[in-house]
């Protein structure tokens, strides 16, 4: 029993659940951010998979990562674009648009890969991101553990954690944002540039789910593999949900699925008693279990999926 | 000065034509009022005025300038403000959030709450529009939301304000309220386009009245030079009674009893108290009140659709209480709910599918729809309710409001049901549907049935309510049969009658 | 086969045999990679359809059932089939004693995760093995392993997981990363392209990881200290090269260390380990040794 | 011509957005060197070219039509299943494992009876996502797409624990001959599976269109305040259509494993359940629709096989027109205002 214990308070746990929260709290705020234009964002997926790509592509291209993470941006922002294009200007079903855009890219990816490097599977290595380590809190005991030596993007990832709230909830931005995801009708008459709002938000979006994926080919790992994403968007979906469309809601969500995936992956080892596919349901029992009983209400933006048609 | 002319706007939705080559002159400084039935145009040409709506034809004209305004943006920044029919709020966000929202106060960047504050402060002690600084609107009376709207334009520095029908809510205490802020608005220079439909306001507070019926500008007129029966002929195209025929009836048996029914929110706070209610047959008992005091909540607890917290429901000597709605309808209840597109229709189904909501069951035979049935009975249904549609097969979004009004209430009075709940009947709909509507309600009554009727129009209550019961705070503050309007105005804003007035309008009412 | 191409292990290595059979033999091919389970038989029946081949390999044991059915259907078509027994005579089978290899890398872990003196090495005395799924194939080289660092009985412990996906290699570094925190140093990756993710946390943290069916020394020279090998790119080319001799038997050929079709590399690993490896070997190939293939019998 | 096309404006859309995904994906097959009409006679070849090829389209049509239609009879009462994958998955288990306990049954028995039990195995997880939405107000969406994970684990767990065959392979032993679902063409694997698929469709169609339930669902979905106004239980309602629609997408995985597969094998998925999204979407929701939908995907899938195999071009282009496809078809404004110029 202690041994479990062990592993449940065990500082390298928390530290693991970091790591393995990056992806799915950069694609869970960037879920915020489209959701709370009002579009429903079912791409996630597709967008971190091509961030990925893309991030690995410039690396490769250049030889310097952190112009690979610039690749990402870029991408982000470009499938951000799209996306907003079609949800917005073409009236396309939100949901279709985002399964549409997850198959579209999944196959654009693994069909470039071969391009560029022969392979379906695996791209080339490349250089990936150094871990850069912060001098004095590295040496504080508990922190520096958790905090003291990660790449970038790790970083950048509170930093964005705390800016999106900012953003969100202090801004004129923020408040304009959320008046369009509740009305945007509402919004209108109050002269807010909706469209302008909207395109810069799924824009962000897009941008959050390339760095997202920019840390799994260059941050966590140092290449590009056929959809390696493998179904973080989605779980980045129900975080942005289960946060209640707040990033820092995203960011709790997000971080107890990591956490309780890096705890299972420490389980598995201790030869328990368990069966093993027992304990590696354990991050989607216990995601249900609070889901249903932590009673966390929060209602989904009013506007969410809806088309407003001008009369313009 | 002509602040705003209009000249030869037209504005089409696919082939209809909602403006028809509309010419108008408003002046600078004057409160204009525009008249006319559901579905004249009005709402769309101001529309077209605060940039909202792009006309097919015409110019606007603003300070004398044409002017292209395509945007609200830009309607903001040329000094319009407008007062939506439709509450233009977001639930979720305080009165502060939904004012600013748009053209925020800023500090560093972000937004400057505090200046916000002071600023909605300071604009709402200038005008006397009080309201709660940091109170969601979800949490706030219909009353005080309007006064953000109105707080939301003057905010921004609006010098032409148009009202969309703001006074279709409020008490007559409350319209008393608008119409001082109204005149006071007028006299610091800003000009006021005002939307109604009632006469008697038009005459009170406007200077100048144009009429629109179907698209077209009937003519304008000086109000002084006007009366009430010229605008409803102007408006109807006909003569209309403004008054209807009730006949004596036989009150029969107890049909709903309401005992000590109290109400629990949330936040458990009382939302209904001990309220006392009972209805016989061949009755018609009124519950008057602004929105927002109980009035809902007991519409729905009577339905079935809320969990009562203490007291009991008794319909034709059955306890309903614990009965779901379902079975309670089947017992004979029908409902004209309040809100007709949220709860008494789905927009997206047809007439057919619509005319059997609620009485699925009796249309259904070993699990299966009988569609003809279904088509024969809606057609009958239609007919005699003088519901205005191209097909059965035409979904309800495609109706105007009058008509989907009339479908409800067709649907609701075709059953033979023994108690009929009858919420806000004529909420938003044009005198001809109201004369109809109240018609309707009366041969109801003269079938014995027993009617409760939930209003906030002070005049529906009137004339058609046998005894009417008054409703503030969830609490029933008042019971008697007969009324002036001044003492039911209020009674329902909470105000207690002075007793030397009391007397006077009680000589009042026995000299009628 | 699951995974697919380009987890440069299993499935790469039976396309190199293909090109070494090009190179040598001077053959053509054509390959395929099918997405689902039920496409198996459409592209068994495509191929076997167009009567070009000579030879048509299946890789991978979830095509047994298509190709049961397929073999029986074009009696004339030869066919091989790798990881799974399909009893037509004009099918070959090869399989792999898969515990034997698991062994040898289980012990060789065992006996290496006690040289403290090397800097990859910590004082814990407990070595890994990650599988991709939990299946009965990947099993067998599971118990193998366990099974091998038990024979080196010097108090040496096996830990294992799994990462529950064949081709998500960021989760099987965190996997290996989570083992290397609990103490073990040497990790061995029997997880398609998830397995990639188990050499990258070794080189990251300079640890030992074991790769698997290919030499994937190169992946990280430092650190991979050596390969459960498994000669899928020689049975292949051995396979293709009957044909071409007219040696094409339908019959089941049962690979291990004895064949040389399982085995390990050398890499890192130090004269004294692989001379017990050799002993070892000798001892299964002349059956002195019993290796269970499933984790129960371990226990 | 003017009425004809207003009648099925909708359809032309769709077919327009077709043209225009595959116009795009031309652009791509020549761009990256191969010739566009090889690719494209490969494609159309390998998906209708001999009774063959269409046989094995329709094979592959049918799994998605169950799981198109199940996401789309969530959506009739406003719940959106992604958890179509792992119902499959039990659907798929539970049939297998009747199937192998019952082989005394005689056929005209045991079929109908597991395919039942398939069905009802999707039910019994979907239910769960269904009830906490109507107690709790847990999103259906990160209900179900946990119960995926956890379906597919636990259906793997029971079958090493308990059902395995004796052999490396993760899968149980045969189902009796007797649970088999009979072949139309002798060796296409095209099974009486299309007739049922087709039979659902039709009693979906008439379950929505004609019966009371149907409509109280619908209800439901349309406008959940009106539902409860007449009466109708939307709590009821809403756990009812997720049973449903888990048993429908139960079914896919029956009918794989009665008609393709003859056993349950782990990972015999290649995500049915999220291309049901899209079929379902692509379908606007409506039964034909999904069939529809379900025949262009399964078409493009096998017709990709023979690009892939005789045109030499990568199956991935085949991925990359499909999400094309589904984008084209979901903006018909777009394509309007490409049909206006
Ligand atoms: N967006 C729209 N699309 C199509 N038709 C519309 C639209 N908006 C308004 N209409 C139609 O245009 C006509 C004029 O509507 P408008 O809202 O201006 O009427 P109104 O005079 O404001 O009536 P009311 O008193 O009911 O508010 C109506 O028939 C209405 O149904
Ligand atoms: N959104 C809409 N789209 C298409 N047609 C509409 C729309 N709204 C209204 N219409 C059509 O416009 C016509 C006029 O509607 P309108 O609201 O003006 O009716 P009305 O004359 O005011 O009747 P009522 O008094 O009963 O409301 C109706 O026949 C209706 O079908
Ligand atoms: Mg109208
Ligand atoms: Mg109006």
């Amino acid at each position: 029993m202690h041994e479990i214990l062990d592993v449940i308070f065990n500082i390298n746990t928390f530290s693991a659940a970091i790591r393995i929260s990056v992806p799915l709290v950069f694609a869970a705020i960037g879920g915020v951010f489209s959701e709370r234009a009002g579009i429903i964002n079912l791409g996630l997926e597709g967008m971190l998979l091509a961030g990925a790509f893309a991030g690995v592509l410039g690396s490769y291209l250049t030889g310097n990562p952190y112009i690979g993470v610039l690749f990402a941006i870029i991408c982000g922002a470009f499938i951000g674009f799209i996306f907003a294009l079609f949800t917005i200007k073409f009236e396309a079903n939100h949901v279709v648009a985002g399964v549409g855009l997850n198959i579209l890219l999944l196959g654009i990816t693994t069909w470039l890969m071969q391009i560029l490097w022969g392979s379906r599977g695996t791209s080339v290595n490349v250089t990936g991101l150094n871990e850069i380590t912060i001098p004095v809190l590295s040496s504080i005991p508990v922190l520096g553990k958790l905090f003291g030596s990660h790449n970038i993007l790790v970083y950048l990832m509170f930093i964005v954690v705390i800016i999106s709230w900012i953003i969100l909830f202090k801004t004129p931005f923020g408040l304009r944002l959320r008046v369009i995801g509740e009305h945007q009708e509402a919004a209108d008459t109050l002269g807010i540039k909706i469209r302008k709002i909207q395109y810069t938000s799924l824009i962000f979006s897009g941008i959050l789910c390339g760095l997202g994926g920019a840390y799994l080919s260059l941050g966590h790992l140092n290449w590009f593999s056929m959809n390696m994403s493998a179904g973080r968007g989605y779980m980045a979906l129900a975080a942005n949900i289960f946060g209640g469309w707040n990033p820092l809601g995203a960011f709790g969500a997000s971080y107890l699925f990591a956490y309780t995936d890096a705890l299972q992956m420490r389980m598995q080892a201790l030869n328990l008693n368990v069966p093993n596919e027992i304990i590696q349901m354990i991050p989607y029992i216990l995601t249900i279990l609070v889901l249903a009983g932590a009673m966390i209400r929060s209602r989904p933006p009013a506007g969410l999926g809806k088309h407003y048609k001008t009369n313009r | 000065m002509n602040i705003i002319e209009f000249r030869s706007i037209t504005k089409k939705f696919g082939d209809f034509i909602a403006n028809d080559k509309i010419d108008l002159i408003i002046k600078k400084g004057e409160i204009h009022c525009l008249l006319g039935e559901n579905g004249a145009g009005k709402t769309t040409l101001m529309n077209n005025l605060f940039g909202l709506y792009n006309p097919e034809e015409g110019e606007i004209f603003l300070r004398e300038k044409p002017c292209k305004i395509d945007n609200p943006h830009k309607a903001i920044e040329l000094g319009l403000g407008m007062i939506h029919q439709h509450f233009m709020l977001i639930d979720r966000l305080t009165t502060t959030e939904n004012i600013i929202a748009g053209e925020e106060p800023l500090k560093n960047g972000l937004v400057d709450m505090k200046k916000a504050r002071e600023q909605v402060k300071q604009i709402s002690d200038n005008y006397h529009l009080a309201v709660k600084t940091d109170e969601k609107i979800e949490n706030i009376s219909v009353g005080e939301q309007q006064r953000v709207e109105i707080l939301k334009v003057l905010y921004r520095k609006a010098e032409i304000l148009i009202f969309d029908e703001p006074t279709a809510v409020l008490t007559p205490q409350e319209v008393n309220d608008l119409f001082t802020t109204l005149k006071e608005l007028k006299a610091r220079g800003k000009t006021i386009i005002f939307i109604t439909h009632k006469l008697e306001e038009t005459m009170n507070i406007s200077d100048r009245v144009t009429v629109l019926r179907k698209g077209k500008v009937i003519g304008t007129v000086n109000t002084c030079d006007t009366s009430p029966k010229e605008l409803a002929r102007m408006m109807v195209g006909r003569e209309v009674l403004l008054n209807v025929n009730k006949e004596k009836c036989n009150i029969g048996d107890n049909v709903l009893e309401v005992k000590d029914l109290s109400l629990t929110g949330k936040h458990n706070n009382l939302l209904l108290k001990n309220i006392n209610i009972s209805i016989r047959k061949g009755e018609i008992v009124g519950i008057a009140g602004v929105s927002g005091n109980g009035q809902l909540e007991l519409e729905e607890c009577i339905a079935g659709l809320r969990k009562v917290t203490s007291g009991t429901i008794i319909m034709n000597g059955e306890d309903i209480t614990h009965i779901p709605t379902g079975i309670r309808r089947k017992r004979g209840l029908s409902h004209i709910p309040s809100d007709r597109l949220k709860r008494g229709l789905v927009s997206s189904y047809d007439l057919a599918k619509n005319i059997i909501l609620g009485n699925q069951d009796s249309f259904t035979k070993n699990g299966f729809l009988q569609k003809k049935d279904i088509n024969e009975y809606c057609k009958k249904v239609m007919e005699k309710f003088d519901v205005r549609c191209q097909s059965l097969n035409d979904t309800v979004d495609n109706l105007s409001g009058g008509n989907q009004q009339k479908l409800v209430i067709g649907r609701e009075l075709s059953t033979d049901p023994k108690f009929i709940l009858a919420a806000q009947p004529t909420r938003g709909v044009d005198v001809g549907a109201i004369e109809f509507i109240h018609n309707n309600l009366l041969e109801m009554r003269k079938k014995n049935k027993a009617i409760l009727l939930i209003s906030a129009e002070l005049e529906e209550l009137l004339s058609l309510a046998d005894r009417i019961l008054v409703i503030y705070e969830g609490e029933i503050v008042s019971k008697k049969n007969k009324y002036t309007k001044e003492e039911l105005g209020l009674l329902m804003a909470g105000k207690k009658v002075p007793k030397g007035k009391m007397k006077e309008l009680e000589e009042r009412l026995r000299n009628d | 086969a699951t995974g697919g191409l380009g987890d440069k292990s299993f499935n790469d290595a039976a396309m190199e045999g293909m090109k070494m059979a090009k190179e040598n033999y001077a053959i053509e091919y054509d390959h395929a990679e099918p997405s689902a389970i039920t496409e198996y038989e459409t592209y068994l029946v495509q191929f076997a359809n167009s009567k070009k081949y000579d030879l048509i390999i299946s890789i991978g044991f979830d095509q047994a059932d298509a190709l049961t059915k397929i073999s029986e259907r074009f009696p004339k078509q030869n066919f091989a089939i790798i990881d799974m027994v399909v009893f037509n005579p004009n099918v070959a089978s090869y399989v792999y004693k898969e515990q034997e290899r698991g062994f040898m890398v289980g012990y060789a872990s065992a006996l290496m995760t006690i040289k403290t003196d090397d800097v990859r090495i910590n004082e814990d005395k407990l070595v890994g093995v990650i599988g991709g799924m939990k299946i009965p194939l990947i099993d067998a080289n599971i118990a193998g392993f366990m099974s091998g660092v038990n024979y080196a009985n010097n108090g040496v412990k096996a830990i294992h997981s799994y990462v529950n996906h064949w081709a998500d290699p960021a989760k099987g570094k965190e996997l290996t990363l989570s083992m290397y925190e609990q103490g073990a140093d040497i990790v061995w990756g029997a997880a398609g392209r998830s397995g990639l993710g188990v050499i990258n946390a070794a080189k990251e943290k300079n640890f030992y990881a074991i790769g698997a069916d290919s030499d994937q020394g190169y992946l990280a020279p430092e650190n991979v200290l050596t390969n459960g090998m498994k000669r899928v790119d020689n049975t292949v080319s051995i396979a293709i090269k009957d044909v071409i001799d007219g040696k094409f038997e339908g019959k089941i050929y049962s690979l291990g260390l004895k064949e040389d079709a399982l085995g390990y590399s050398i890499n890192l690993l130090p004269e004294d380990v692989i001379k017990e490896l050799e002993i070892a070997k000798e001892k299964i190939i002349a059956g002195e040794i019993v290796i269970p293939a499933t984790i129960e019998e371990v226990k | 011509m003017i009425k004809i096309f207003k009648k099925h404006e909708n359809f032309i859309y769709s077919l327009t957005a077709i043209v225009l995904a595959f116009l795009v994906g031309s652009v791509l097959i020549h761009l990256s060197g191969f010739s566009v009409i090889k690719a494209y006679s490969a494609l159309f070849d390998g998906a209708f070219g001999n009774v063959f090829n269409l046989t094995q389209t329709f094979m592959n049509t049918i799994p998605l039509i169950f799981t198109g239609l199940a996401v789309a009879i969530g959506f009739k009462s406003g719940l959106f299943n992604i958890g179509g994958e792992g119902q499959m998955y039990l659907g798929a288990f539970a049939t297998a494992i009747a199937a192998i306990y019952l082989n005394f049954l005689p056929g005209y028995i045991l079929i109908p009876l597991v395919l039942i039990i398939g069905g009802l195995a999707g039910s019994i997880w979907s239910f769960l996502p269904g009830y906490l939405k109507a107690k709790t107000g847990a999103h259906e969406v990160v209900t179900t797409i946990m119960m995926n994970y956890i379906g597919i684990l636990i259906t793997s767990y029971l079958l090493l624990k308990y059902f395995k065959e004796n052999s490396p392979i993760p899968q149980t032993v045969l189902i009796p001959e007797s649970a088999r679902l009979p072949e139309l063409i002798e060796y296409s694997r095209l099974t009486w599976a299309i007739f049922i698929a087709i039979f659902v469709i039709i009693i979906i169609d008439i379950f929505f269109k004609r019966t009371k339930l149907g409509y109280k669902i619908q209800t439901v979905g349309e406008n959940r305040s009106a539902a409860e106004y007449a009466g109708i239980n939307s709590n009821k309602m809403m756990v009812l259509s997720m049973m449903i629609s888990g048993f429908v997408a139960g079914l896919a995985g029956a009918t794989i494993v009665m008609g393709v597969l003859h056993r349950f094998i782990t990972n015999f998925s290649p995500g049915y359940g999220f291309t049901g999204i899209a079929v379902a979407v692509l379908g606007k929701n409506k039964p034909w629709g999904v069939l529809f939908a379900a025949f262009l995907f399964g078409a493009l899938q096998t017709g990709g096989i023979t690009m892939q195999l005789f045109a030499k071009i990568p199956m991935d282009l085949m991925v990359v027109i499909q999400g094309l496809v589904i984008l084209f078809v979901a903006a018909p404004i777009l394509i309007k205002k490409l049909l206006r110029k």
